[in-house]
């Protein structure tokens, strides 16, 4: 079992009595070979207890054939698009965005797993949009330059002012004090246009892993760094793998290679495991006796599986 | 032979622009980049609008609103044409008239109790259908006499004497900041957005079509003035140079400027009600006093002298001068009348020169 | 070769001169069983030519807490967000709608199968999204309720007397006069509003496949009949299969079972092949010699392949 | 005894609210659901509210715009108080006023010729800072008299006396359609969106909050009247039948009706320049005629006699009546004065009532 790789979930009390089908779980993956310990949350319910805001990039399209003009524009929009979505909070976590690529995926990749079971679990959910906001593109002393150009002109605070003076969620505080009228992005310095949906250097690596995992960015920015929202409708990440429940067995000794890596997902003791398995040809998941003793396996039981 | 001074009134006349007067328009319209922004330099183009004008002089049909009337003025002394104004019936005729509007938009959330007050530009036709005041050049030897006044002023009295053809709001386009090459902020940092060319290249095209095409360009929703760069907030309502004559002359009279800008170059634009504007709120009718007894004319019974603006009220012989009237006078001085070429019977509308005009009028000679 | 599908392929001349990227492909998968011919396309570059319009639908979430009041609005915002995005056309062909469920997936599956080689070869392109819209539903006599709610106020017209003066691109001639600010949707009637993203019956299945496929809907409408728009990042559509460069070799006569349904994709004849095959322990597909005679496969030549 | 016929305009008498007025504003708060919409029907927030009018009449600070003034009107035949009437002095004071602003925007497609005018409704708050008008009352038996002339109009006067406490621009509000129930049309379209509660109860809510509230729940983009239900649509800047008599008093003053109206029931908000209001434009200044001679006072020598509005010029003992004077008396007859409390040297304002005013006020009787 040397490369069993097993993340302990934990689902936590739904803190939003507004929609108590909020899913909200918290993803630990332990420390190992010198790297470590790592996290990632799903919480469910986005914005339903207080709004949360995010722009969202429009496209204005026009043409004035008899000038010869044709003009595309993007709206910057404040909105609150994503509200009721999942959210993959802890992105901006020093750990993980400095972790090996190899310990980013396998994270993520359990978290689209778990985020396929629960899309199986209740198919009304299929229509959510699950998404993860980045750090943006700053400048050398840790300023944004969107906000400079645009929020700073509305809330007449920098973001450490604010931080200050309200607290954690200053930045929904201060929405309503942002343009409620979309705002041209051409209108803006070419130092700010140039940073919208542009990710910070160091989170470049796990921006990547995200659009691997199918979670696309350009539709929706953060307001104060303008950093990507990268972003999927949860039906796609169920489409995505060769996810199903699959009941378990042993694999056989004798087992000739090859094997291939293979999630399996315990809820009843919390842990998600990734072992060296391979599917029998009555369909059946075989893993090695340690694997099936670690998710609590019983005969006849399914438990919901992907290839990893 | 002596000339009378520049600052004579009597040597000025006002009237419909005739065929003949089309190359003084041409040098008019040549010779003035910024100052008229709707002048064609253009022959042909001149030519036609020239036409336009004395069809609405003449015609006696009733105005649609697509008319446009070109006055000219003459320097009797000379015998020449000096300056130029115009009147367009009704902004936007057949479509709409694009004017950024100013607004304040407050934004707040109130259980922090914060809140902020942000300018826009909002994207508005409010202007259409209002008369606009155009064409305004006068020759710059003229600028600092009472020349300008006269033919400023008197379009007013002639949208008060036919009032049926006009619209009771009138407005005035004037340039706003740009230089002698067409680099203009507000453009630049706005408009370049939309039309991919330079500003006097856009406002040739725009002159061409009312600017009504902007509505397929320009996005509905209002402009942050707070997101633009610094050149370009400063330069909303703000004059081109060349337009501080003719825009102080529509202060004067009581046009408002603080609420819409022109979408190109954020230049002021001026509007009022008809009726509030001085010229038009203290003007009185009187007839010519031919055949009245010679007492009646006299100074003592008419008051104090007055410099006034005087028009007949004839539509295609449309005459305009200044001129001294009593205070309390019952009637027009013969000579005055017959130099507007009044009628018996008819009635000339006079209004007395602000202070201020004449302060402007004379500063300078 | 029973099971074996074939679906020819036609790159058609880029249309759009504005963008020579912009692909144009034509599906074809065969009448068969009594099956009628069915069709699909892939058009890059929407809306490049010329402006192509739809209906976002975003949230505004806004809370009073002093007043105890927590506010959700949708607002329907005409706009061009779909410019330059990749659209599946013909969804709306009478035979595609009454086709067998089978038959339609397994066109989709093919399309998407291309659309992940198209974004292989060009991964400048993942960052496009891939959209297809569904008739919406409308009222027993064939009008659409959403159209007289909205459209019909501002254009002044029946869609019946707009195409008869207009034409085919009548929606998008008219779509200027349409409401250019934010409208929202809880202002409309109730019969209106009901019909916002609701497919008509007979593209239920169809959207349902779409869904499977990843191509989700809830962003976007169109803006005559509120018909649902589904759509899908590429890069998230790449991610969904195993799809890969593979080379070929012919399936031993005695290979064992079990065998399992492969495509595969021959760029050069225009083909696309569903046949079933099985992965060989050194990574080579091997499919029926059949089959690789239809593909034209030369010996270590590499095909774009992915289970079906 | 038999007392004057109640169109006699010397039966009443306009002055500022005192604490015993209270019985008599909280009968007019409970017996005017609808007529007055700024008057609370609870007698501690009456109470407070007359001693915040009384402190604005009495203080000699300078005004914050936090003041209210409220008036009442006595029977002085009767010996009591049967009607009142207020001035807020600054709409919106330490937040916004909100509104929403008529107006069209056109949408086109030039190409094909196609365009179309949609009246929309803006969210604005234009009217932040302008005085407004508020709390009229009048008791049914004196609706047809020249009571209700007195009582709206002398609130001009005031602001005219005093103009430094107030905005240039005077606005007011009538109560738009709703039946008895609360049921408003307007409101179940549009308010109900953002307010799960009915009319009444959110207008509640409203009154204590000067509305600014509103901005957090309500969007910023315009609302296009034609996607409405059309019962909502017909109510947008229609009048509740009990705002007739008000409303179009001020109507007959000279205010504007077209621009803005209410943002809960879409009722509409009249608007005017202080300036170009009947009463205050036409008004003049005389002095006591007493110690004069008598023939100062005589007929012959003032003109024609007529209704006018006169009010006195002192803050905390203002005093607004009708009387007759003549129209080019150069002082106010002493009688009149007296009734005023007119002090020497002292200046009251008289304005003669329209020919509206007094038809109406007169019709019934």
């Amino acid at each position: 079992m040397t490369d069993t790789l097993l993340i302990n979930v934990r689902q936590e009390a739904a803190p939003n009595a507004l929609d108590p089908q909020a899913a909200s779980w918290h993803l630990q993956m332990p420390a190992g070979d010198g790297s470590p310990e790592l996290h990632l949350g799903l919480q469910g319910g986005t914005g339903l207890d207080r709004p949360r805001h995010w722009i969202h990039l429009g496209t204005r399209a026009h043409a004035a054939p008899e000038l010869g003009l044709h003009h595309r524009q993007t709206m910057l929009m404040l909105g609150s698009n994503l509200t009721g979505a999942i959210e993959l909070t802890g992105l901006a976590a020093p750990a993980l965005l400095a972790a090996e690529a190899e310990r980013q995926q396998a994270l993520l990749d359990a978290a689209v797993l778990l985020l396929g079971w629960m899309a199986h679990q209740q198919p009304a959910n299929l229509g959510l949009t699950v998404f993860g906001a980045l750090p943006g593109l700053r400048d050398e002393r840790g300023q944004s330059p969107f906000w400079a150009a645009l929020g700073q002109h509305f809330a007449g605070m920098t973001p450490a002012q604010a931080a200050q003076r309200l607290g954690a969620h200053w930045a929904d505080d201060l929405a309503p004090l942002l343009p409620r009228h979309p705002v041209m992005l051409s209108l803006l310095p070419a130092g700010a246009q140039a940073v919208v949906s542009q990710v910070a250097p160091a989170a470049s690596r796990l921006a990547q892993q995200l659009v691997m995992q199918g979670l696309a960015s350009g539709r929706h920015v953060d307001l104060v760094d303008a950093g990507p929202v990268h972003e999927a409708p949860l039906a796609s990440l169920l489409a995505r793998r060769g996810a199903a429940q699959r009941h378990l067995q042993a694999l056989p000794a004798e087992a000739a290679e090859p094997l291939s890596r293979w999630w399996c997902w315990a809820p009843a003791r919390g842990v998600l495991l990734r072992a060296e398995g391979r599917l029998a040809d009555d369909g059946r998941l075989q893993l090695p006796s340690g694997a099936l003793a670690t998710l609590g396996a019983q005969l006849d039981e399914a438990f919901w599986s992907a290839p990893g | 032979m002596t000339l009378p001074a520049l600052d004579d009134p009597a040597r000025y006349l006002m009237r419909p622009a005739r065929s003949d007067d089309l190359d003084a328009l041409e040098r008019f319209a040549v010779a003035s980049a910024h100052g008229i922004t709707t002048l064609p330099a253009d022959r042909a183009a001149l030519a036609d609008r020239l036409a336009r004008s004395q069809h609405a002089f003449a015609s006696a049909d009733d105005a649609s609103g697509e008319e446009i009337y070109l006055f000219v003025l003459e320097d009797l002394a000379l015998g020449r044409v000096v300056g130029t104004s115009g009147i367009t019936a009704s902004a936007g005729f057949g479509g709409q008239f694009y004017a950024f509007r100013n607004e304040v938009i407050v934004h707040g959330n109130a259980a922090l109790g914060l809140s902020n007050r942000m300018h826009t530009l909002h994207l508005c036709h409010d202007l259409t259908g209002v008369t606009l005041l155009t064409s305004f050049y006068i020759e710059p030897a003229y600028e600092h006499t009472l020349a300008p006044q006269l033919l400023s002023r008197g379009r007013l009295l002639f949208i008060a004497e036919f009032v049926e053809r006009f619209s009771e709001r009138v407005a005035a386009e004037s340039p706003g900041l740009a230089d002698d090459t067409g680099h203009c902020p507000f453009w630049n940092a706005v408009g370049r957005q939309f039309f991919d060319m330079d500003y006097p290249v856009a406002e040739k095209l725009a002159g061409g079509r009312s600017k009504s095409f902007i509505a397929a360009l320009m996005p509905p929703a209002p402009i942050y003035v707070a997101v633009l760069p610094k050149a370009a907030q400063w330069a909303i309502g703000q004059l081109h140079p060349v337009a501080e004559l003719p825009f102080s002359i529509l202060q004067d009279e009581g046009f408002d400027a603080d609420t819409w800008v022109d979408v190109f170059d954020a230049g002021p634009i001026v509007e009022a009600r008809l009726a509030t504007l001085h010229s038009v709120a203290r003007a009185r009718h009187l007839s010519s006093a031919e055949g009245r007894h010679a007492g009646q004319e006299g100074e003592a019974a008419d008051g104090r002298p007055r410099l006034c603006l005087i028009s007949s009220p004839h539509r295609d012989r449309f005459r305009a001068m200044l001129g001294r009237v009593g205070e309390t006078a019952a009637h027009l001085p013969t000579a005055l009348a017959r130099q507007i070429d009044l009628g018996p019977g008819a009635l000339a509308r006079v209004a007395p020169m602000s202070l201020n005009a004449l302060t402007r009028g004379g500063r300078h000679d």
